[in-house]
């Protein structure tokens, strides 16, 4: 088992996904001999040449518009965001053609295609290289939305999602592109879209994380761990459909739940979250349940003070932990 | 490019059967029994003529709402017309679940359309993209009103057709107004087709009355689309005689004057009076094709009015596509 | 004080605010000779003239961009989206550029306006007009996000809208446009954004709504009184910034609490609500935390059966109030 | 029309200031002092031609992150920039919450930028329609990349601009790439100032790297637009001899030969040789210039090293604007 960065993973899950299936090709800004502004598409250009590989112009709507016309002629486009931040433009055709195009049809077509997007902050991008967004996109049934937190489930759920029949964002935690590094399977592997994972078991509180946020969860747990509080750490990994089952069975058996995540709080996933326990795990619960969360200002600020400020890191997040392990 | 007498008597026919029955949608909408009817009177020959060029069940159709003739043309059937009026079960487009006139027809090629303005124009892009990419020699026709060019979706799917040189034709259907907008308010130009050089694609505009120059300027493009030429953006300049929709009352914006003035070029009153003319259309054959067509959409009422609703169920979903659907 | 429906409400704060102070202008489609699709600016061309009511080009992203520059620059622009379904055009600019106005410019540019929309399902109105999108908005920090429930608010909180130095979304039940009267007073008044209305004072549990699902609340709240339970009816009127001092004081009195709204369930508002709830009324919660919602599939179905299927009611809400009232 | 020396060497100075500033910025990040820059190297004939032909504090710009010449000829001191470039206290457009070169500065009527390309461009407008509605004689500029120019927002823009005859001028400031991506990818014309005939404005195509050239056209420009003949499009035509940012590495994606080329045509270098050509620029002037602006940008960057971080608590807020604000 190769050891290996977030990025690489992902790559390499393109990679395999190009070679196992001619329908699938990548367009988006900078794919093409640049390799992409992150490199996840590296050298893939000179593997698969410029039909496959698109370069395309700068301009995220038709991007996606174009994926989606693509994907119901038949084709399993990936199409790249450069920064979720610029994800905006292309937000009605995702929400209004792609998530729609299913139900709409009554079953006649779909956009089978996979949207993937850097986001998040820590990076020194100010208001617009670091937004989270999957807020916005969790709420649109007919979307998947899935944010790996690790080498395996990126290239797994990535691999699912280029052959999942509907439409999928994938969300990349960008600051852990290199940061997170870890083991991924030799040969061919899919890991499904849907399941949360406990990637972390414990006993008198649940967090619930995702992303590189997730990654910070285990530290921190690693951390409250020495104070003798036995922190469940749940990896959620697929935003939509949310796996309902998975929080309430944690939350059933710890009695606490914490949610985490960069994204500004009001109106955030942990909104999402809390209220599923707060209805179907309520007879369960002991304490109140907690969001820690980005503040809500309209973005990460540049200045690294301020950045700082803002982001939840892994001491922060103990430090939540233990207050709510003391309810 | 002689047309054959059967093939102007098949256009003429064409044109009358979806006046016949778009005008049976407003008497059935003005007495109570449906609840929205949007037309696409006037626009017959932009869309028979457009028809006619293309082959149905190799090329692909991204309509508008408007496009009932070339609907029909593409072989939706007045039952299925009729289903969708009344919002009744099995409803081909969308199994009742969209409004009338959002079309789609899976095994015609036509892709479900949405109501958002210009949103299938990215989608008919990528449509010829996947053609390219296949090498498929078919064609992908796209509908729009001229209102809606103002939409930076309808700009950007048509500089990557050009830019891509994919075989792709957008027909404008410029009727004057957007609602109550005159095109005045829309662009500061005289024709749609002028935009064609901002992209790097022959334009052309067309009288949208006249169905043998729009079959004739439409027969260009798709040779040259179907030989590697890549896109056409046509502007069939037309009127629409009544108001926007159902829900629309047209007096606050135009006289009575200029309505009247337009329908003395009614295209079908034109192209029955061109038949006439070279003695293709004695009295009594016209008199046959109505009393067919009157056959044909009683028969599509009585169809729709005793189908039966959907089941509730039905509006269930699934909302995603199983993973075998695109297999 | 005069009767009056909620769109003669809306009608009369913007000609108010337009007699008021000239900077306000409204633009749009259709607002000008034609009034609005819905009626909202009727009268409002004649009295202002074309260069306050402007017909704008069929382009959302412009409404809205085009407002954001007049904004600055100093003018008051009240834009007019059409159905709250043709929003997303527009989401980047509101989102990434209205929002983000001041924030990012560290206080020295603002832009000050509103964007009006029509929203919500039960009007026959397809996947395409009748979406609720106010989830989307109340995620947004640096915009407000209105929803008025009866005409008195509606002029009030418009008035405050168009006063407000910051961008308001301003979202209208369009099924309640002429169904929702009520008594408006005369003369000058407004009603501030941000606090939320106690509507009906009640003891067994709290019923949070806005729009036209508030009105129904009030129906249902008559309903189950007559079984004996007391419910407490919130109007959140202000999406965002939320009331949570209002939420968590009602939850405290009742002990119980449910939220309410036509769109999706998950990701929705009552999420935001929820959560609140189950954090800082915690202690105070005698029973799970529920939610009646719009269910989740991609839009209100066209065909009636399915669309009531989709509506939540006044009958439904009573129903779920009996069964949080008896857990 | 005729320039006089002084105007001539001011221009020159000019040009040299960005430059010099703009290379320290470069210097900077290479010693890790500073975690990013954009530059706008290669533009600043493009950009002082068009500041030159403008009457800062009357006329209003629209910025891009190139912008930086024309930022300074509007009034931004290099102090200002340095401390953006630090993210230190008190930086003019956004408080440090912006990355640098996201330029605004309030005093001189220069709208706080943000990153999604081509937001601005309907902005511009907006601020057009308010000068028009207040009869206010001032011209309003907008810069941008012609890669930008392939979203939607930028044609809805400039459409608006044309329909309303807006006292509007765009600078497009084609440098071939957008990042990695030349520009017969984003279009397939071979300029976008042919584009203009799709709005109906005058386009013109000018060298970028002659800043003569670039005044006389918007000098044209400016003469129209302040006296009601409405827009215009600007091409210049010029190079980005650097990598598109500081973290970009340009020769996966051009040849070296190709920019040294280009180097030839530095636009410095051009009009050093005219202005020697004419006996305007002895050496020794040329020196004092050099050694001005050295002492400029020296003290520029001790100032912007010794300033203070922003207190974390600026980063709060506030988030909205408070009700005086725009009084
Ligand atoms: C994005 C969007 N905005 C607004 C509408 C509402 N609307 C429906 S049709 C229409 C006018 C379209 O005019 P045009 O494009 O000229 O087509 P026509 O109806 O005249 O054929 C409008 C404004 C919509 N469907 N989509
Ligand atoms: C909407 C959006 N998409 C992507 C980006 C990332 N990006 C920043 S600059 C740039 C290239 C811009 O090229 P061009 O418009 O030619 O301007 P130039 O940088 O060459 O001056 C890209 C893709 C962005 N800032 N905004
Ligand atoms: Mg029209
Ligand atoms: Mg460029």
């Amino acid at each position: 088992m190769p050891e290996m960065t977030l990025i690489e993973a992902i790559r390499q899950g393109m990679d395999e996904e190009l070679a196992r299936d001619d329908c699938v090709f990548i367009t988006g800004e900078d794919v093409g001999p640049r390799g992409g502004v992150f490199r996840a598409t590296q050298g893939l250009f000179e593997k698969y040449g410029p039909k496959r590989i698109i370069d395309s112009p700068l301009a995220e709507l038709s991007i996606v518009g174009v994926g989606i016309g693509a994907a119901v002629y038949g084709m399993r486009p990936i199409c790249e965001i450069q920064f979720a931040d610029f994800i905006f433009p292309a937000f009605n055709q995702i929400l209004n053609e792609a998530a729609r195009m299913f139900y709409r049809s009554g079953g006649e077509w779909a956009a089978p295609m996979v949207i993937r997007a850097p986001y998040g902050g820590g990076v020194g991008g100010g208001l617009y290289h670091s937004q989270s967004v999957e807020a916005f996109f969790a709420h649109i049934p007919g979307l998947k939305v899935v944010i790996p937190s690790n080498p395996k489930d990126a290239k797994g759920l990535l691999k699912s999602a280029v052959r999942d029949p509907n439409p999928v964002l994938f969300l990349e935690p960008k600051k852990g592109y290199r940061l997170i590094k870890g083991f991924v399977p030799e040969g061919e592997y899919t890991v499904p879209i849907g399941p949360a994972h406990v990637s972390r078991e414990g006993a008198d509180l649940t967090v619930f994380a995702y992303g590189i946020m997730h990654y910070y969860c285990l530290q921190a747990a690693a951390l409250v761990a020495k104070e003798g509080i036995s922190a469940e750490v749940v990896d959620l990994r697929t935003l939509l459909p949310v796996d309902k089952a998975a929080i309430v069975a944690s939350v059933r058996k710890t009695g606490k739940a914490m949610i985490v995540h960069e994204d500004n709080l009001t109106g955030g996933y942990g909104g999402e979250v809390a209220a599923i326990i707060a209805d179907e795990a309520f007879a369960d619960l002991d304490a109140p349940v907690k969001r820690l969360c980005g503040p809500d200002v309209p973005g990460v600020p540049f200045s690294h003070p301020m950045q700082d400020w803002f982001m939840p890191n892994p001491e922060k997040i103990a430090k939540a932990m233990k207050e709510l392990a003391a309810y | 490019m002689e047309l054959s007498k059967e093939t102007l008597l098949a256009m003429y026919y064409a044109m009358l059967r979806s006046r016949r029955l778009d005008e049976r949608a407003w008497v059935l909408h003005r007495q109570g029994k449906i609840v929205f009817h949007i037309s696409g009177m006037g626009h017959e020959a932009a869309q028979v003529g457009a028809a006619f060029a293309l082959k149905p069940g190799k090329d692909w159709l991204v309509p508008y709402y408007r496009d009932l003739a070339l609907m029909l043309c593409f072989g939706l059937t007045p039952r299925e017309f009729m289903l969708s009026l009344f919002g009744k079960q099995s409803e081909a487009s969308s199994g009742a679940r969209q409004m009338p006139s959002h079309f789609g027809l899976r095994r015609a090629n036509v892709v479900s359309t949405s109501a958002p303005v210009a949103t299938q124009i990215p989608h008919a892009a990528g449509i010829g993209l996947g053609m390219k990419m296949r090498g498929d020699d078919a064609v992908v026709v796209t509908g729009i009103g001229e209102g809606s060019t103002s939409q930076g979706e309808w700009y950007e799917g048509l500089n990557w057709a050009a830019v891509h040189k994919l075989p792709m034709i957008c027909i404008v259907q410029n009727n004057q107004y957007a609602i109550s907008v005159p095109s005045h308010k829309q662009m500061a130009i005289p024709n749609v087709a002028d935009r064609a050089a901002a992209f790097g694609m022959p334009g052309a505009v067309v009288d949208g009355n006249d169905v043998l120059a729009v079959y004739r300027v439409m027969m260009d493009a798709v040779t040259r689309a179907r030989t590697g030429g890549g896109p056409t953006l046509i502007e069939a300049k037309t009127y629409r005689p009544v108001p926007h929709s159902s829900d629309d009352d047209d007096r606050s914006y135009r006289t009575r004057e200029e309505v009247a003035e337009w329908k003395k070029r009614d295209p079908i009153l034109l192209f029955k009076g061109y038949l006439e003319s070279k003695g293709r259309l004695p009295p009594a054959l016209n008199d046959d094709y109505e009393t067919r067509v009157l056959a044909e959409v009683d028969d599509a009422q009585k169809f729709a009015e005793a189908a039966p609703y959907p089941a509730i169920e039905s509006a269930f979903g699934p909302v995603y596509a199983a993973e075998a659907h695109h297999a």
